[in-house]
């Protein structure tokens, strides 16, 4: 990927100022994509950029909008470290005078934020499940892995998934195991869950990271070719799972959209003092990603129509 | 708090304290087998005693340290149980334990008080007990400051604060564990002097001391131990020397051991202008411009006080700390300023002063600690033979006579003199051409001293060099080929020990004018 | 800080040697201090502003009244891992109540006053450390281990109580008067927010129980040479015991200071706190072994965190450079130490070899 | 295993000291082995089905080659908290290299082959474990902060590596000669997965090491009493320097081992790895202070809380009361190894009384 490092330097730090990016987590290829696209938005625009992260550590966060506060930045692209934990430090850059706008997750208040812009979590959700059912034949066993339970997108997506699922009795869900998002405890668990419950058909994950870990774990017990993963998110390596067959399905999360509409509104904000958007909370949908549709996947969370 | 029983100078036969039948056992180790000991007002009770007899045993559950197996003990008839040391003090019972039990990173104030503090409103009162460290350190004669820390004293003066701490509590019974290991002769005059007050205001003291000569000269009483029996009591007026190491050894040993007359082979380590700044880095030199040699079979002593520098010197011998100017030859070839292992592989080697901090891997057997100069000697195809191990190890145990369950056993299970002998081995195990022994005697009983000896005088008929640091005048003459006595970090004379006297080495030492000039004061 | 120097300082205060030697390493800390804000102030206008010079001291304050608990159990040569997760136990908890607290057998809530939830908070925080003090003292746990476990405890303890989602609505309500915690918790009497204001108070107070308190020399004593201390009858086992007891409380108050600062209480509040904690004590100059270290030192070294950290946000290094700059400084901080004791063991060498008239005595290094 | 214990078992008298007591010790942990065995298969028949077995002892494998390299530096006294980050920079730079490694001034791109990779990775690790000997040795700096700076430093430059997105395309290609990665480092010999094997490899290097080189008696004693070592002509700098290129060995084979497993190399691979490893090697009855502990007590260790984790899994346990018993359990592992030592001197003082003439010695408390 490109270099979020050199930031003080680069382009256009002529007439704007400074745009504070703050995301979740940089090791992390769909935060990343995030903080790219913003950086590279804002610095199009002319502007300047700071990107960090909190690792959804709302301490963090705050002292990241202390700072972009002190900093006098235009704006704050913000991806909020939880839905209530945020909003004291979303109202404190408010009413420090300086526009924030979020992206990818909400807060649990309004009027605060500019405009919240979310991939509507529980839509995605729907179409995996959806996705992943008829894979699945609308029966046969199967476990979750679950995202990290402080991170109300994992009850979210969890929740989501069990809408469509309740729907046909034949699909038995014999496990759960929490692996916060995380390659290596995807595969650990799902190494555990394999000997718990030897005969599962299917694997829903809250994310890729969890389904690409629990794919290793499948292709080295050798089930791979017999159970059905679903993932979230849709990054790199998922899509390419998605091609190769050992996963059904992943939904992209519009996060390139998300953002480049967030930094859009907030730069209009700035210039013109209006989003150009009638209302605040903004859901953008996600996109199902299947064999059919994989190789329109041009860039990490890129999908050309 | 007791109050002290002040009888004046009249100082009647009366127990204070009274150890029935006490018994003593650490792990499988009988220390002290049902010894009945009692303790009288006004009195010096002096205990003699091999290395390992029990006297510190018994001593530690005196002043409610241990806690015994068996007996009990009585205080004025009744019979009391000493939990802690702390009710030990409470009954008026304070101890000077042998091993320095100093906080190294307070100050001897804090280190006098700490555990009872003297408090003015719900804090300590630090001018108050800083004005008692005064005047307790006057009463010394040792001009040392309350607010010095502890870390920054010599031995001989970190010494002297454990005794301030015992006399700074007002006790009845005070108990001294070889409270001189490390005082000059002038500070232990001044000691004896504090120990007749004290039993002239009706204190009882309890002495233990290897410096025999010494112990006898201010004992009234003279209890002697022998493996954690008592063997003997008499009065001061029926007990000589040979009485005492008599009842010490079981046998009368002889005390005087002299090498026989030989004239030496060639130079094997000389010291030509070695100068070393002060470890603590206070801007002196320990070792100012030192230059001698040592023969083949030679035997040489460095006679000198607490402070002479002797220590810096034979330690920067031995590699460790370095020599700022000056150069050191073995055989003839440069040496200065290789690093230990090389100066082990060439035949140069140190029994350190301070055999638990610097001799001795306490976690590792006495087989381990014996060989682990030499292991490179051991090894076979890139690996350690056991067999060759155990063979060396056997026959080391074997060279200096170490009393051991065996090879096996943990070092931690020896007493002190055959925890020394281990370590001379080890050194002896590398095949040493110059050996250099840093007060190798120190806390050692007679009958160890002896064998130790004799060991250094074997090992100089086959030709080893040896240069051995030491503080008793006695020591200095009988066992050795030639006297060098330093001052100050200073070389200020040699001696022929048949020739010298005693009177006029000491001299040389500064000994008699030590209490004038503080120790590590800079010369000229 | 200066008052809180004094009682160091002044002559009649205990350790007034060790002092003029923790002076050496505080002021190598010091000078890395004056380093760090002099090259972000020349970085970026915006460093020193008033404001920002607030805010980050808010940022220090956690950090700092963590580390003043944590040099307490470092002075006995201990050390307390479980501080991150006291700080998220004793948050949740407080949430917890706040929120109301229900007695299912009675099926009742109960909706503590704001006091009484502080007051059991911290309560909870002093057990934590309690518990961590009877391992390490009585079942002689190694203190790492103890707390070790403890950081696993203690935070799944607090996952459970939140079942993972976090206690949001800590207003309190008006006729259940438990109200106010936000607003005083939370409050900035005299232009300072609350944490400065706590930290001020937590260093003050310790510094006198170090300096002025028997118990300041005993833990000094008993971290310089626990066998000699208890031989001279200090309550060894107790002071050691009491010392973890005082990390839980400062982690409590933390805790306490950062749910009102979040308006809500997560249990992954305050992870890997301890590690800055820990970073700040020891480039304070304390000694991990023990024996070493004090309270002024221990600010000092807080502060070098804290402003190291929010000037790299400030003028825009990137994150991962931001991890690389605090690990380095952490240990060249620390390596400075021994840099300028060698340094200045080799001058007063030269100066004794050379000296005609050598210069005045000079503490040893410990 | 036992082949293992053989070189110290064997050992006439010399050791038998050390390993009395390290029985002790291992028995405690192999008792809370056998017990945690016992327990889940009667919870769960799936637990000690042959596959399952395996897959555990494949868990177990990684932390025991990272407990392996600790147990060298705590067997000094030291502590390594950087293992897990250089398990992470370890196999993002093989992850580089595999993918081809960028020459932008040339603007070639390598494609080294992979055994080429293997070893430049194994290098990283060991040049991280170099930098933390030199700071610890050279610049006196305590070993828990070099390493703890290290842990920012190494985790930094792996994110500053990857930028973040993980290297996932590791198969290699034919053409250019750097297949096989996957497949060597992967395969399962005999049916024993690499990690196994490696750990099997590991484990009986070092202990030969330990048992039969000097290194391993100078590693002993620099760690009974560093002065006493040093001045018996130990090389305690070079060892001490040594153990921890050691430990940033091992780090490196399980970054390798990971990132094999794994088909990917994340840079967040590795966090917190540093934890169970120090666990391990306590529970196994290796003593923090230095110069106690053995390579089998320590595979003991990382059996114990391997085959914990994954039975907590395998039954279900939810995520929190997970960490809330692994906690407790490491500390009461520990705790029994006190309260059994207690129990045992008092035993054979009370023989020894009883006895008319004593039984063989007990080691004195050192
Ligand atoms: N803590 C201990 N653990 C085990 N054995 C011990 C302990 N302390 C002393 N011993 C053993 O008890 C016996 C008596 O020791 P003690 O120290 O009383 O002898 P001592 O007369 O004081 O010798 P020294 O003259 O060298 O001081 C010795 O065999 C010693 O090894
Ligand atoms: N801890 C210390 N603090 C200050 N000065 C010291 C210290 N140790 C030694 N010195 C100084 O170094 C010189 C030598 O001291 P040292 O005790 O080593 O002499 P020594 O002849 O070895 O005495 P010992 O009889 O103990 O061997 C003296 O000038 C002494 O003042
Ligand atoms: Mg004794
Ligand atoms: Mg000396």
């Amino acid at each position: 990927g490109s270099d979020t490092a050199s930031t003080a330097d680069g382009s256009g730090d002529g007439k704007g100022g400074t745009i504070a990016v703050i995301t979740v987590d940089l090791a992390n290829s769909y935060w990343q994509t995030e903080a790219d696209t913003a950086k590279a938005e804002i610095e199009k625009a002319g502007y300047k950029a700071t990107v960090n992260a909190h690792n959804s550590d709302p301490d963090k966060q705050n002292q990241l909008i202390d700072t972009a506060i002190s900093n006098k930045v235009k704006a704050i692209i913000l991806d909020p470290a939880g839905a209530d934990e945020s909003v004291p430090a979303v109202r404190k850059a408010t009413d420090a005078g300086i526009p924030v706008f979020l992206v990818n997750a909400e807060i649990s208040e309004q009027g605060i934020a500019k405009s919240q812009i979310i991939s509507n979590n529980a839509q995605g959700a729907t179409l995996g499940a959806e996705a992943w059912v008829e894979a699945m034949g609308g029966k046969g066993k199967y476990v979750e892995l679950y995202g990290n339970p402080t991170d109300n997108n994992a009850q979210v997506r969890s929740d989501g998934y069990a809408a469509v699922i309740s729907a046909y009795p034949d699909l038995e869900k014999v496990g759960q195991e929490t692996a916060n998002w995380d390659r290596v405890q995807g595969k650990e668990k799902m190494e555990g869950l394999i000997a718990a419950h030897p005969d599962i058909d299917g694997v829903i994950a809250g994310n890729d990271e969890m389904a690409l870990g629990a794919i290793e774990a499948l292709k080295d017990a050798g089930m791979i070719d017999k159970v059905k993963v679903l993932g979230f998110d849709g990054n790199a390596d998922a899509v390419q799972a998605v091609k190769d067959g050992t996963m059904v399905a992943t939904v992209l999360q519009p996060i390139v959209q998300g953002t480049k509409n967030a930094v859009a509104q907030a730069i209009s904000y700035i210039e013109k003092g209006e989003t150009g958007v009638p209302d605040e909370k903004q859901s953008i949908d996600c996109v199902l990603i299947t064999k059919d549709n994989a190789d329109k996947y041009t860039a990490p969370f890129v999908l050309e129509e | 708090m007791a109050a002290p029983a002040t009888t004046g100078a009249d100082t009647r036969d009366d127990v204070i304290l009274r150890a029935v039948d006490i018994s003593k056992w650490y792990g499988a180790t009988h220390a002290l087998k049902g010894v009945n000991f009692e303790v009288r007002r006004g009195k010096v009770t002096v205990l003699f005693g091999e290395n390992g007899a029990g006297k510190s045993t018994l001593m530690k559950i005196l002043a409610g340290v241990e806690q015994p197996s068996g007996g009990h003990l009585e205080l004025d008839g009744k019979r009391v149980e000493l939990r802690s040391p702390t009710e030990a003090v409470d009954h008026g019972i304070s101890i000077i334990h042998q091993e320095l039990n100093l906080c190294p990173n307070l100050s001897v104030r804090d280190n006098i008080f700490m555990g009872r503090e003297r408090t003015r409103l719900g804090g300590v009162d630090y001018r108050s007990e800083r004005e008692v460290v005064r005047r307790l350190m006057e009463r010394l004669e040792e001009d040392i400051d309350p607010d010095t820390l502890v870390s920054d004293l010599r031995l001989g003066q970190q010494q002297i604060v454990e005794i301030a701490r015992a006399l700074s509590l007002d006790t009845r019974i005070l108990i001294m564990d070889e409270p001189t290991s490390a005082l000059s002769a002038a500070e232990v005059e001044v000691l004896f002097r504090v120990i007749k007050e004290l039993t002239a205001n009706g204190v009882a003291i309890v002495y233990i001391s290897h410096h025999l000569e010494e112990a006898i000269e201010i004992s009234d009483h003279a209890v002697v131990f022998r493996d954690g029996e008592l063997v003997a009591t008499a009065d001061a007026a029926d007990i000589d020397l040979p009485w005492v190491v008599g009842k010490m050894v079981g046998r009368s040993a002889g005390y005087d051991f002299r090498d026989e007359e030989r004239d030496h082979g060639d130079v094997a380590l000389s010291i030509e202008n070695v100068k070393i700044p002060d470890p603590t880095g206070n801007g002196r030199l320990a070792v100012n411009d030192v230059s001698l040699t040592v023969r083949r079979g030679e035997i040489v002593c460095l006679y000198g006080l607490m402070g002479a520098g002797r220590t810096e010197l034979v330690e920067a011998l031995a590699g460790r700390g370095e020599i700022a100017s000056g150069r050191v030859l073995l055989d003839g070839e440069d040496i200065t300023g290789l690093p230990i292992p090389e100066l082990i592989r060439r035949g140069i080697g140190l029994v350190p002063e301070d055999r638990q901090r610097d001799g001795l891997v306490q976690s590792m057997s006495v087989g381990q600690n014996l060989s682990l100069s030499s292991l490179w000697e051991m090894v076979r195809r890139f690996l350690l033979s056991r067999r060759g191990e155990t063979e060396r190890v056997g026959k080391g145990i074997e060279n200096v006579r170490v009393k051991t369950a065996g090879a096996g056993a943990p070092i931690t299970s020896l007493s002190g003199g055959n925890q020394q002998k281990v370590v001379i081995g080890k050194i002896l195990m590398t095949g040493p051409k110059v050996l250099l022994l840093d007060e190798p005697t120190r806390g050692i009983d007679v009958g160890a001293k002896g064998e130790i000896f004799s060991l250094l005088f074997r090992e100089a008929r086959k030709g080893l060099a040896v240069l051995y640091v030491t503080s008793e005048i006695g020591e200095a003459i009988t066992a050795s080929h030639r006297i060098v006595v330093m001052a100050k970090g200073r070389v200020v004379g040699e001696f022929d020990p048949r020739t010298a006297s005693r009177e006029e080495i000491m001299a040389a030492s500064g000994e008699s004018e030590v209490g004038l000039h503080p120790i590590g004061t800079p010369s000229e | 800080m200066s008052e809180l120097s004094q009682p160091a300082a002044a002559s009649p205060g205990i350790l007034s040697k060790i002092n003029t030697r923790a002076l050496l390493l505080e002021g190598r800390a010091l000078i890395a201090f004056l380093l760090i804000v002099v090259v972000f102030s020349l970085l970026s206008p915006n460093y020193l502003t008033p404001d920002n010079v607030i805010t980050m001291t808010r940022h220090v304050a956690m950090n700092a009244i963590l580390a003043i608990g944590m040099l307490m159990v470092i002075l006995n040569g201990g050390i307390d891992l479980s501080v991150g997760s006291t700080v998220g136990l004793t948050g949740v908890v407080a949430g917890m109540l706040l929120e109301g607290f229900e007695i299912t057998s009675l099926d009742v809530i109960l909706y503590p006053a704001v006091w009484v939830v502080i007051v059991v908070s911290i309560g909870v925080g002093c057990l934590v450390g309690l518990v961590n003090g009877i391992l390490v003292t009585r079942f002689n746990v190694a203190p790492f281990i103890a707390t070790l476990g403890m950081l696993y405890v203690a935070r799944g303890i607090a996952l459970l109580i939140t079942n993972g989602t976090p206690f949001s609505n800590l207003t309190g309500r008006e006729e259940l008067g438990n109200t106010g915690f936000l607003t005083v918790v939370k409050g900035a009497p005299l232009g300072l927010p609350m944490p400065v204001w706590a930290m001020i108070f937590f260093a003050a107070v310790f510094a006198v129980v170090l300096n002025k308190r028997p118990f300041g020399r005993w833990l000094y004593a008993s971290g310089g040479n626990e066998r000699a201390a208890e031989l001279s009858g200090v309550p060894v086992k107790k002071v050691q015991c009491r010392i973890y007891v005082l990390s839980g409380l400062c982690a409590a108050a933390v805790g306490l200071l950062l749910t009102a600062d979040l308006a809500s209480a997560t249990p992954s509040a305050g992870e890997f706190f301890e590690l800055n904690a820990i970073a700040a004590v020891v480039i304070g100059g304390a000694a991990l072994s023990g024996g070493r270290g004090t309270i002024r030192g221990t600010l000092i070294g807080a502060f070098v965190i804290g402003f190291l950290v929010d000037g790299l946000v400030l003028v825009g290094v990137s994150q991962f450079w931001q991890q690389i700059i605090k690990g380095a400084v952490i240990i060249i901080a620390v390596a400075l130490d021994q840099f300028q004791q060698n340094l200045h063991k080799r001058r007063s060498a030269k100066a004794a070899i050379s000296a005609t008239k050598p210069p005045e005595r000079t503490p040893a290094p410990a």
